[in-house]
C-alpha cells in the first residue's frame, strides 16, 4: 500500500475562494479527477472552472421512452390479438386509431419520466446508506472541496488550500450520515 | 431566529413607488437574503415547532371527518352499493365524478407552478414549488379516491390494469375510462417523483440538523445525497427533462377527463373545446386552491412571512386574473356555439342551466369564477393582501366545483329521453367529498410537519442571482441566469 | 388467439351498410300500454323490483319500458302513442367503446350488443352514454325474499349489486333456439320463437326476428313507409324500428 | 285406468320426468366436462337443463285465458300465453305475468290455521285431517239455508261442484262475486242485452272487425271483461291490413288508459251519456234518413250539447262519423254503466248499433257463447245481490259462511256493511291461498293451492268466438301445505254424511274433474276428441282445455231495439261535493295483484305510478285550489273520506276526480300491506235499476291536508309536464 492515498476535506465559506483553490490545486498538479466538490445548492462546473460533468440521465430517460413507446405498442396494437376470439366495440376499428396515439403517449411519457427518476438513482448511486465523506456545514451553503491526494502530498495540499482561505481543513473520514 | 421583524409586518407592496433600494429589498425575498444556516434554520424551525393544542384540535377533527366521513361511509357504501349515493337513471354520474375531476383540477396548480413557472424562469416561484407539488400529489389521491367510490364494483377495480390475467381481458383502449386511468396514474407517478427530486436535497439538509426518528426518517428520504457535483448534475438533468416532460402530461390528464365527457353521445357534453377549456378550469381552481395554502402556510407556520410575500400573492394574483380571463373566455366559446347550434336538447339543457331549479348555482358559478376575481384581483394592492387573495381563492374554487357538478349531475339530467329526465339529489357523496376534503387538509398539516415546505436551496440559488442594478437614477432587480 | 384471418372475416362494415341480424319492429299503433311485455320481460329475465322509494327515483330495473307524453290542453288533450322503450341493439352502439372493462361488446355471430355481466365493474359510462337511457343498474343488492327466487330462469344471470344490464334480446331463447336448429339441421325459422315482450303482447303490437333476411316477417314490415328509428340522426344504426301512427 | 290417474300419479310422473332430465344434463355425464369459463363469454350463451311445458288457466282474473308455463326441476319458470286456447292465442297481460310471484310469494297461507280470533294475526296451525272435520262439522251441524258459499267471479268447476252440493242438500246457491264484476257493471249490460234482445247474456263486441268504435266508458283493453282478447280485438281494429284503419272515439270523463288510444277522446259530463248516445243516435238517424226510431224521439241535441259539454258542432261530427261507417259499433261499459241511469246508458248505447245494424255481424254487437259444458249464462252477482247477501248475514240468517277466491271485506265497498255482518256469522271459514283482509277475519283459514298448482277448468264468459272450456292442471308440485278445496269439501261432505255424502260421491277432485268433462266426449266439432276418458282427459290437459271449432257467437234478435223508449234521464249524483267521484279498477294491479311485487312495480299505464294510490285532478282545478302534484288531500264522501296524494292529470275533466281502486290493504302480505287506500271506502249504497253498484254516481268533496306524499312515477315530471324546468319556453 505504498500508493495509499488520503482524502481531505476543505471547506470554503463561498463561490470565489473555492473556484479560486480548485485553479490553485489544479496547478500544483492535483488532477480533477482527484477533486470533488460537495455543495448545497446547484454550483455549476463552470462557476468552479471543473470540466463537465457526465451524466447518464438524458439517456436512460430515452431508453426508458422508447420502452415505454414499446409498452404502449405491445398495450394497443397486440392485446387485441391476444383475446380468443376478436373482441368488437360498435364499429370502430379493431385496432382504433386516434386512442392508439393517446395509449402511445401516456406510456412513452410514463416510461421516460420514471426512467429518468431510476437513472438519478442508477447515477449517483441511491439509495447508498453507508458511511460517507461529508461534512454537515454544506448544506448551510459553504462549499466543501474533497481532494484525493497520496500521503506524501497532504502536507502540500492542505497548506495550498488553507492559503486560499479553506475555514477548515481536514482528512476526511467516511461516516454515517 | 431573528430575522428583522419588519419584513413580516411590512404593508402590501403596491406600486413601484420609490423605488428605493431598501424598500425593493423589502418586498422582494430574492433581493433579501439570508445566510443560508439562517434560512435552514427557520425552515428547521418552521417543521419542528411544537404542534399547538390548536393544531392537535384540528388533526382529531379532521381524523374524526376521514376515519368516520371518508372510510366508515365508503364502507357502508362498498357494503349496501351505489344506492346510498344519489345517483339514478338518468343521473348516473353524480358528486364522485365531480370531486375526481375538481381535486385532478387542483393538482394542476402544482404542475402549472413548478413545471411551467420553472421552464419559464418565473423566479417568484422559488419559495412555493414545494407548497403546490404536495397539492399536486394529495390533490390526486383524493381524485383517485373519488373516482374508485364511484365504481359499482370497486373491488374489481384491479380489473382495468392492463396485465395476463386468467379473465383473459385486457383493458378496453377505446374506452376514455381507460385512457384516464393510464394518464391519470402517469400523472400520479410522475408528480410523486417530481415532488421527490426537488425534495431530496432538502431532506439531506433536514437530516443533518436532526436527531432521534427524525434523523432516520430523513436520512432514509435523502437516499444518502451529500450535493456532490455528480449528484447535483443527474439531479438538475432530471428535474429538467421532469420540467419539460410533465407539462404535455397534465395537459393531457386534464383532457383526457374532458374526454369522458366530450366523447360521450349527449346534448351539452359532445364539445370539441372541452380539453383547453377543462386544462383552464383546472388552472383556475387549481391556482386558487395555491393562493389558500400560502395564505394558510404563511398565517399559521413560523417564519413564513419571510419567505411568502405579498409579492407571491401578487404575482399568483396576477395569474389568476389571467385565468379567470381564459376561462371566461372558454366559457363563453363553449356556450356561444352550443347555444348557436340550435340542437333542440342542447337548447334545452342550457335553458334548464339558466332556468332550472339549479340555475342559482349557474349564476353563482358565473360569480364566483368571474365576476368576484375580476372585481378584486385588478388591483394591486388588494391581490397582494393574503386574506383577501386567500377568500377568493376559496371562492373560485367553490365557483370550479359548482362549474364541474353543472357538467356532471345537471347537464346529464336532460338528454334525449324526456321521459327519463329526473333532478339529482346527492346523499352519502356529500360527506364522504367532505372526507376527501379533510384527508387532503390533514395530509397537508401532517407533511408540513414531516418535510421542509420550503425549498430551501432553490431559495438560496434564486437569492444568488438576484441583485439591484442601476439604470441612471433608477434602480432595478436584475437575474442572472445561473444554469 | 386471434388470426389475421379471423379479422377479416369478423371485419365489420362501417356507416350504412352496417345491418344488424336481429331486430324488432314495434307498433305504436296498436300497443296499448298494458305493460304486459314489462312484466314478461321481468319474469323471464329475473329482473328485480327495487320497492317504492328508489322506483320513484329513476332506479327502477325495467329493461323495457313504455313512455307516453300528452299532446294539447284540456280538452283536446291527447296522449301520445305508447313508446316501448328497450335497448335498440344499435349497429354502432355508442355504449360499447366507452366500458373500459369490455363488460358490453358487439357479438359477431348475433349482432347485438352485449352485457357481459360478470366483467362489470360499474363506472355506468356506457348507461351515461346511451342516447336511449334504457340501461339499469344494480344500485343496491336487491333482495328477493324466500320462494321468490324459485321463479329465477335459470337461463339467466341473476344480477347482482354494482353491475350494469339491459335489454338482451332474450338471447338465451336465440341460442335455445338455434341450437334446437342446429340439431334438427335446418335454419331457425322465422317465427319459431320470439321474445318475451313479442310473445306476451296481447295487441301483437312488437314483431321479432331477422332483419337480414328480406322475406322474415320483421324484415316486411320494416319496409312500411312510415316506420322510423329512434334517434338515428346520431348515427348508432338502431335495430328497433317503431310505426307512430295509423 | 282414467279414474286411477289422480293428482299423485302425475306428481310422481312429472318428480320422474324432472329427475330424468336432471340425470340427463345436470349430474349426468355432462357435468364431468365442467370447464372454467373465462370472461370472455356472456352466461347468458349457455343454458342447461330441460324445460316442461304445462297447459293450464290464468286465474288471477275470470277471464280464464290459457296458460303455458314453463317449468324446470319442478319449479315454475314463466307463464306464456297457450297460443291453442282461442281466448287469448298465445297472449297474456301483466297480471297473467306476473302469476309466478302469487304461486311463490313470501306471504302465502302455508298450513290450516286456527285463529284465535278474528282479526287477530295469532293462528294455530292444524293439520289437515282436524281442518276437514271442522268444514264436515260445520255441514253437518248447521241447518243447510245457513250455509252460505261466496266465491270468486271465475265459472269454474269448485262453483259447479257447490252448485250441485247446493242443490242436492238445500244450501244456499253459491254467490260468486268480484271487485271487476262491479266496475264492469255486468249485471247491467246483460240486463240490458235481456230487456233489448230478450236474452240475459254478456255481448260480445267485435272491436277488430268494426271501422268505427264508439265506446262509451268500456275501459275494455285495461280490465274490462277479457282485456286480452279486446287487446287483440283492438289491434285488430287499427292494424290496416285488409281494410282501413279504424277509428275509435271514448267517451268519459276521466282518460283511461283505452280512452288514450282513442283518436277522439269526449270528455262529456258524468251523468249524461245516455243522453248523448241518444242525440248521436238522432243525428246519425237524421243523416241515413227515413223514420226517426223511438227511441231517439225524445232527445234534443242542442239541450245534450249543453248538458253534457260537448259542442254541437262535435255530436254532429261525431253522429256524421257513426253514420258514415258501414261498421260502426257502439260499445257500452265501465264507469258510464256504474250510474244511478245506467241501465238507460247500456240501452241507449246498445241501441245506437241498431242505426248501423250490426247485430251478429262482423264488426258488430254479438251475445257471447255459452261455454261447452255450459246451458245458460251464470252471471255473477251485482253489488245489490251481495247487500241482499250481506242483509241476511246481519239478520243471523248465515251461521257459516265458506269464502274462496275473493275477498269481501276489500272488494266489498265498506258502506254495504259486510265487516259488521260478518259478525253475526258464527263461523266463517276461508280457503284463501294469501292472508288477504277477509282470511285475517276468518275463524279458520284452510288454504287452496295457488292457481298453477291446481287442477280444475274454467268457462269462458265472454271474448272468445268460440265456447271454450280453459282446462287447469298442476304445473308444479304444492309448495305449501295447502290443499285443493274441492278436495277438502269432498272429503268433508263423505265425513259429513246423509245428502252431502251423496251429493259428492267423488274419490278426489280429479274424479270430479272427469265426471264434469266427460260429457264432451260425445260432442262434435270439439278440438280433442278421444275413444276413452284417459286419452281425453290427458288431451284436455295437454292442450290445456277444450274449445269447439265453430264459432257459436249468438246473433242477438234486435226486432224493436229502436222501437222502444229509452229514458234519456240524466243520472243522479249521491252526496255533497262540488267533485264527480270517478273510480277506476287500476290496470295493472285489478282487485288482487297488490301482493305481487312486481305488479306493483309496473308503472300504471296513464300516470306511470308505481307502488301507491294517487287521486287524479285536472292541473287548472288544482290551480285554482291552490294544490300541487304530491299533495295529499282528504277525499270526503257521504259514505267515507281518505287521504291520497294528487296528481295533475291533463286529461280528466276540471270537475272530476278519479282515484284507481286496488291497493288500500291492511292484509294481503308485505307487498300490499298499509299501501295506497281504497276508493271503494268512499262508495254509498246506491244501485242502477239492474243492481249494479253506482260508484260513479257520487259526488265528493277535496280538502287539503298540508301534507306532501311524493308518487313513485317512473315518467319524469320534467320531461314530460315541463315542471321544474324552469319557467315556459
Amino acid at each position: 500500500m505504498t500508493e495509499s492515498k488520503v482524502d481531505l476535506l476543505a471547506v470554503f465559506p463561498d463561490l470565489e475562494p473555492a473556484a479560486n483553490a480548485i485553479e490553485h490545486l489544479r496547478s500544483i498538479g492535483v488532477h480533477d479527477e482527484c477533486m470533488n466538490i460537495i455543495s448545497g445548492i446547484p454550483v455549476t462546473e463552470a462557476m468552479l472552472g471543473r470540466p463537465s460533468q457526465w451524466t447518464n440521465v438524458p439517456r436512460i430517460a430515452m431508453g426508458g421512452a422508447i420502452l415505454g413507446f414499446g409498452a404502449g405498442f405491445f398495450l394497443a396494437f397486440i392485446t387485441p390479438y391476444l383475446y380468443p376470439y376478436p373482441i368488437k366495440v360498435s364499429t370502430q376499428a379493431f385496432i382504433p386509431g386516434p386512442p392508439t396515439v393517446v395509449v402511445l403517449f401516456e406510456l412513452t411519457m410514463l416510461g421516460m419520466l420514471l426512467s429518468t427518476f431510476l437513472g438519478v438513482f442508477l447515477d449517483s448511486f441511491f439509495p447508498n446508506y453507508r458511511p460517507m465523506k461529508y461534512v454537515p456545514e454544506v448544506s448551510d451553503g459553504k462549499i466543501a472541496i474533497l481532494v484525493e491526494c497520496s500521503h506524501v502530498e497532504e502536507k502540500k495540499v492542505t497548506d495550498a488550500l488553507k492559503k486560499m482561505g479553506a475555514e477548515s481543513v481536514n482528512p476526511a473520514e467516511a461516516q454515517h450520515l | 431566529m431573528a430575522y428583522d421583524k419588519k419584513h413580516a409586518e411590512h404593508a402590501p407592496a403596491g406600486r413601484h413607488n420609490g423605488h428605493s433600494e431598501e424598500h425593493l429589498r423589502e418586498k422582494h425575498l430574492m433581493l433579501d437574503p439570508l445566510p443560508r444556516g439562517q434560512m435552514n434554520d427557520m425552515v428547521m424551525e418552521s417543521m419542528l415547532e411544537k404542534p399547538t393544542w390548536k393544531y392537535w384540535l384540528v388533526v382529531g377533527i379532521l381524523s374524526f371527518i376521514v376515519v368516520y366521513f371518508l372510510f366508515y361511509k365508503w364502507s357502508i357504501l362498498i357494503m349496501k352499493g351505489q344506492g346510498e349515493a344519489g345517483v339514478m337513471r338518468p343521473d348516473y354520474w353524480g358528486i364522485f365524478l365531480v370531486n375526481t375531476v375538481f381535486w385532478i383540477g387542483i393538482s394542476h396548480a402544482g404542475t402549472f407552478i413548478s413545471a411551467i413557472l420553472r421552464v419559464f424562469r418565473a423566479e417568484f416561484r422559488r419559495p412555493f414549488t414545494r407548497a403546490a407539488e404536495l397539492m399536486t400529489t394529495f390533490g390526486l389521491v383524493q381524485a383517485g379516491f373519488s373516482i374508485f367510490m364511484h365504481m359499482g364494483r370497486v373491488w374489481l377495480a384491479y380489473w382495468l390494469m392492463p396485465y395476463p390475467n386468467q379473465r383473459m381481458l385486457w383493458p378496453n383502449l377505446h374506452s376514455p375510462l381507460t385512457w384516464d386511468l393510464l394518464a391519470i396514474t402517469t400523472y400520479l407517478l410522475s408528480s410523486t417523483m417530481y415532488l421527490f427530486l426537488p425534495l431530496i436535497p432538502d431532506v439531506a439538509m433536514a437530516r443533518d440538523r436532526s436527531t432521534g426518528w427524525r434523523k432516520t426518517f430523513y436520512k432514509t428520504l435523502a437516499l444518502g445525497f451529500r450535493g456532490t457535483e455528480g449528484e447535483w448534475t443527474h439531479l438538475r438533468n432530471a428535474m429538467n427533462i421532469f420540467a419539460f416532460a410533465i407539462i404535455p402530461v397534465m395537459f393531457s390528464v386534464h383532457t383526457i377527463v374532458s374526454w369522458d365527457f366530450a366523447a360521450a353521445t349527449r346534448p351539452g357534453w359532445s364539445s370539441t373545446i372541452f380539453g383547453p377549456y377543462f386544462i383552464v378550469g383546472a388552472l383556475h381552481s387549481g391556482m386558487g386552491a395555491a393562493i389558500v395554502v400560502l395564505a394558510v402556510i404563511r398565517g399559521t407556520m413560523k417564519h413564513m412571512k419571510y419567505f411568502i410575500r405579498a409579492e407571491h400573492f401578487d404575482a399568483i394574483g396576477k395569474l389568476m386574473l389571467i385565468i379567470s380571463m381564459a376561462w371566461a373566455y372558454f366559457f363563453f366559446n363553449d356556450y356561444m356555439v352550443q347555444w348557436y347550434g340550435g340542437d333542440k336538447w342542447t337548447q334545452q339543457l342550457l335553458h334548464f342551466h339558466e332556468a332550472g331549479p339549479m340555475g342559482w348555482m349557474w349564476f353563482a358559478m358565473l360569480i364566483c369564477n368571474v365576476a368576484i376575481p375580476w372585481a378584486i384581483l385588478w388591483n394591486p394592492k388588494w391581490r397582494a393582501t393574503p386574506w383577501l387573495v386567500g377568500t377568493v381563492g376559496i371562492i373560485i374554487n367553490v365557483g370550479m366545483w359548482f362549474e364541474r357538478y353543472i357538467i356532471i349531475p345537471i347537464s346529464v339530467t336532460i338528454n334525449r329521453m324526456p321521459f327519463t329526465w329526473r333532478l339529482y339529489e346527492p346523499g352519502i357523496e356529500v360527506p364522504m367529498g367532505i372526507g376527501t376534503v379533510a384527508l387532503f387538509i390533514l395530509l397537508y398539516m401532517i407533511a408540513s410537519k414531516l418535510i421542509p415546505l420550503i425549498p430551501v436551496w432553490e431559495v438560496q440559488e434564486g437569492q444568488m442571482a438576484h441583485e439591484l442594478k442601476k439604470f441612471g437614477r433608477e434602480t432595478v432587480v436584475s437575474v442572472s441566469e445561473l444554469e | 388467439m386471434v388470426t389475421l384471418s379471423d379479422l377479416k372475416i369478423s371485419e365489420v362494415k362501417l356507416g350504412e351498410e352496417q345491418t344488424g341480424k336481429w331486430g324488432m319492429v314495434i307498433d305504436q299503433d296498436i300497443c296499448t300500454g298494458c305493460q304486459a311485455c314489462v312484466a314478461a320481460c321481468a319474469m323471464e329475465n329475473n329482473i328485480t323490483f327495487v320497492g317504492e322509494e328508489d322506483s320513484g327515483y329513476g332506479r327502477s330495473m325495467h329493461w323495457i319500458r313504455i313512455e307516453r307524453f300528452w299532446e294539447g290542453e284540456y280538452p283536446e288533450v291527447k296522449m301520445t302513442a305508447n313508446q316501448p322503450m328497450l335497448c335498440q341493439q344499435c349497429g354502432h352502439a355508442t355504449c360499447e367503446p366507452v366500458c373500459p372493462a369490455f363488460a358490453t361488446v358487439h357479438s359477431q355471430a348475433e349482432q347485438l350488443n352485449l352485457q357481459v355481466y360478470n366483467r362489470c365493474v360499474g363506472t355506468r359510462y356506457c348507461a351515461n352514454n346511451c342516447p336511449y337511457q334504457v340501461r339499469s343498474f344494480n344500485w343496491r343488492d336487491y333482495q328477493r325474499p324466500e320462494p321468490l327466487p324459485n321463479q329465477f330462469n335459470p337461463d339467466v344471470t341473476v344480477r347482482r349489486m354494482g353491475v350494469m344490464e339491459k335489454c338482451t334480446f332474450c338471447i338465451q331463447r336465440i341460442h335455445k333456439a338455434q341450437d334446437k336448429a342446429k340439431s334438427e339441421g335446418r335454419e331457425v325459422a322465422d317465427g319459431e320463437f320470439t321474445t318475451a315482450c313479442a310473445q306476451a303482447c296481447p295487441a301483437n303490437a312488437i314483431t321479432f326476428g331477422r332483419v337480414d333476411d328480406p322475406e322474415s316477417m320483421v324484415s316486411q314490415l320494416a319496409k312500411r313507409s312510415h316506420g322510423v328509428k329512434h334517434l338515428e340522426e346520431l348515427g348508432t344504426l338502431p335495430n328497433v324500428t317503431y310505426f307512430k301512427g295509423g | 285406468m282414467s279414474e286411477k290417474f289422480s293428482r299423485r300419479d302425475f306428481l310422481k310422473l312429472a318428480g320422474v320426468g324432472a329427475a330424468t332430465s336432471a340425470i340427463l344434463t345436470g349430474c349426468g355425464p355432462a357435468s364431468r366436462y365442467v370447464k372454467r369459463e373465462p370472461y370472455m363469454q356472456m352466461p347468458e350463451y349457455n343454458y342447461n337443463g330441460q324445460s316442461t311445458y304445462y297447459a293450464t288457466t290464468c286465474r288471477e282474473c275470470a277471464a280464464g285465458c290459457g296458460l303455458i308455463v314453463r317449468t324446470v326441476q319442478g319449479r315454475a319458470i314463466k307463464t306464456e300465453g297457450n297460443a291453442g286456447n282461442p281466448l287469448n292465442l298465445g297472449k297474456t297481460c301483466a297480471r297473467g305475468q306476473a302469476t309466478l310471484h302469487g304461486l311463490y310469494n313470501p306471504d302465502r297461507v302455508t298450513d290450516p290455521q286456527k285463529r284465535s280470533s278474528r282479526g287477530s294475526g295469532s293462528t294455530q296451525v292444524m293439520d289437515w285431517d282436524a281442518a276437514i272435520q271442522v268444514v264436515a262439522d260445520a255441514l253437518k251441524n248447521n241447518k243447510p239455508e245457513e250455509i252460505a258459499f261466496l266465491m270468486g267471479m271465475a265459472p269454474d268447476h269448485l262453483f259447479d261442484l257447490v252448485s250441485d252440493l247446493a242443490s242436492a242438500t238445500g244450501m244456499n246457491a253459491p254467490l260468486r262475486f268480484g271487485a271487476l264484476g262491479m266496475f264492469e257493471a255486468r249485471a247491467t249490460l246483460s240486463k240490458a242485452a235481456e230487456n233489448l234482445f230478450g236474452e240475459a247474456s254478456l255481448p260480445f263486441f267485435d272491436v277488430g272487425g268494426a271501422q268505427v268504435v264508439f265506446s262509451f266508458g268500456a275501459n275494455f283493453l285495461e280490465t274490462w271483461l277479457s282485456p286480452v282478447s279486446y287487446t287483440r280485438g283492438f289491434a285488430g281494429l287499427r292494424e290496416a291490413k285488409t281494410k282501413m284503419r279504424g277509428k275509435f272515439v271514448q267517451f268519459e270523463s276521466r282518460m283511461s288508459q283505452t280512452g288514450g288510444k282513442a283518436d277522439e277522446w269526449i270528455p262529456l259530463r258524468p251523468g249524461t251519456e245516455a243522453l248523448v248516445a241518444l242525440a248521436i243516435g238522432k243525428l246519425a238517424s237524421e243523416i241515413r234518413g227515413g223514420a226517426m226510431p223511438r227511441a231517439f224521439e225524445n232527445v234534443d241535441p242542442i239541450d245534450t250539447a249543453s248538458k253534457s259539454g260537448i259542442k254541437l258542432e262535435t255530436l254532429e261530427h261525431l253522429a256524421g262519423m257513426f253514420a258514415g261507417s258501414n261498421g260502426a259499433l257502439a260499445i257500452p261499459g265501465g264507469p258510464a254503466l256504474g250510474q244511478s241511469n245506467g241501465l238507460a246508458v247500456a240501452e241507449a248505447v246498445l241501441a245506437l248499433n241498431a242505426i248501423s245494424d250490426n247485430f251478429g255481424k262482423p264488426g258488430g254487437v254479438y251475445l257471447s257463447p255459452l261455454a261447452p259444458n255450459q246451458s245458460e249464462y251464470q252471471r255473477p252477482a251485482s253489488a245489490q245481490e251481495m247487500q241482499e247477501f250481506v242483509q241476511k248475514m246481519a239478520d243471523g240468517k248465515i251461521k257459516v259462511l265458506f269464502v274462496h277466491g275473493v275477498n269481501p271485506l276489500f272488494e266489498l265497498p265498506t258502506a254495504l256493511g259486510f265487516g259488521g255482518a260478518s259478525k253475526s256469522v258464527s263461523q266463517i271459514i276461508s280457503f284463501a291461498t294469501f292472508p288477504d283482509e277477509t282470511a285475517r277475519e276468518a275463524d279458520y283459514v284452510f288454504p287452496d293451492h295457488h292457481g298453477l298448482e291446481s287442477w280444475g277448468y274454467q268457462r269462458v264468459a265472454t271474448g272468445s268466438a268460440q265456447p271454450v272450456l280453459s282446462g287447469a292442471q298442476p304445473v308444479v308440485s304444492p309448495y305449501y301445505n295447502t290443499r285443493a278445496t274441492v278436495d277438502v269439501l269432498i272429503t268433508a261432505a263423505q265425513l259429513a254424511g246423509g245428502s252431502f255424502a251423496s251429493a259428492l260421491p267423488f274419490k278426489d277432485e280429479v274424479e270430479f274433474l272427469n265426471g264434469k268433462v266427460s260429457a264432451l266426449m260425445g260432442e262434435v266439432d270439439g278440438s280433442i276428441s278421444a275413444p276413452d276418458l284417459a286419452t281425453f282427459m290427458a288431451y284436455f290437459q295437454q292442450h290445456g282445455g277444450y274449445w269447439k271449432n265453430s264459432d257459436e257467437r249468438v246473433a242477438p234478435k234486435a226486432g224493436d231495439a229502436l222501437n222502444r223508449e229509452i229514458s234519456a234521464e240524466e243520472a243522479e249524483f249521491a252526496g255533497e261535493g262540488e267533485f264527480f267521484f270517478v273510480p277506476f279498477v287500476s290496470p295493472t294491479l285489478a282487485e288482487a295483484g297488490a301482493n305481487k311485487p312486481w305488479l306493483q312495480e309496473l308503472p300504471d299505464p296513464t300516470t306511470t305510478v308505481m307502488w301507491n294510490t294517487w287521486v287524479e285532478m285536472n292541473p287548472e282545478t288544482a290551480h285554482e285550489l291552490g294544490i300541487e302534484n304530491d299533495d295529499v288531500v282528504r277525499i270526503v264522501s257521504e259514505a267515507g273520506e281518505l287521504e291520497v296524494p294528487v296528481y295533475l292529470y291533463p286529461a280528466i275533466r276540471p270537475d272530476t276526480i278519479a282515484i284507481p281502486f286496488g291497493q288500500g290493504h291492511t292484509a294481503y302480505g308485505r307487498y300490499a300491506e298499509n299501501r295506497g287506500v281504497n276508493p271503494a271506502d268512499l262508495l254509498g249504497q246506491h244501485f242502477n235499476e239492474a243492481g249494479d253498484l253506482a260508484f260513479a254516481g257520487m259526488k265528493v268533496k277535496v280538502e287539503k291536508t298540508g301534507v306532501k306524499k311524493p308518487l313513485s312515477r317512473l315518467e319524469s315530471i320534467m320531461g314530460v309536464y315541463g315542471i321544474g324546468l324552469g319557467e315556459e319556453h
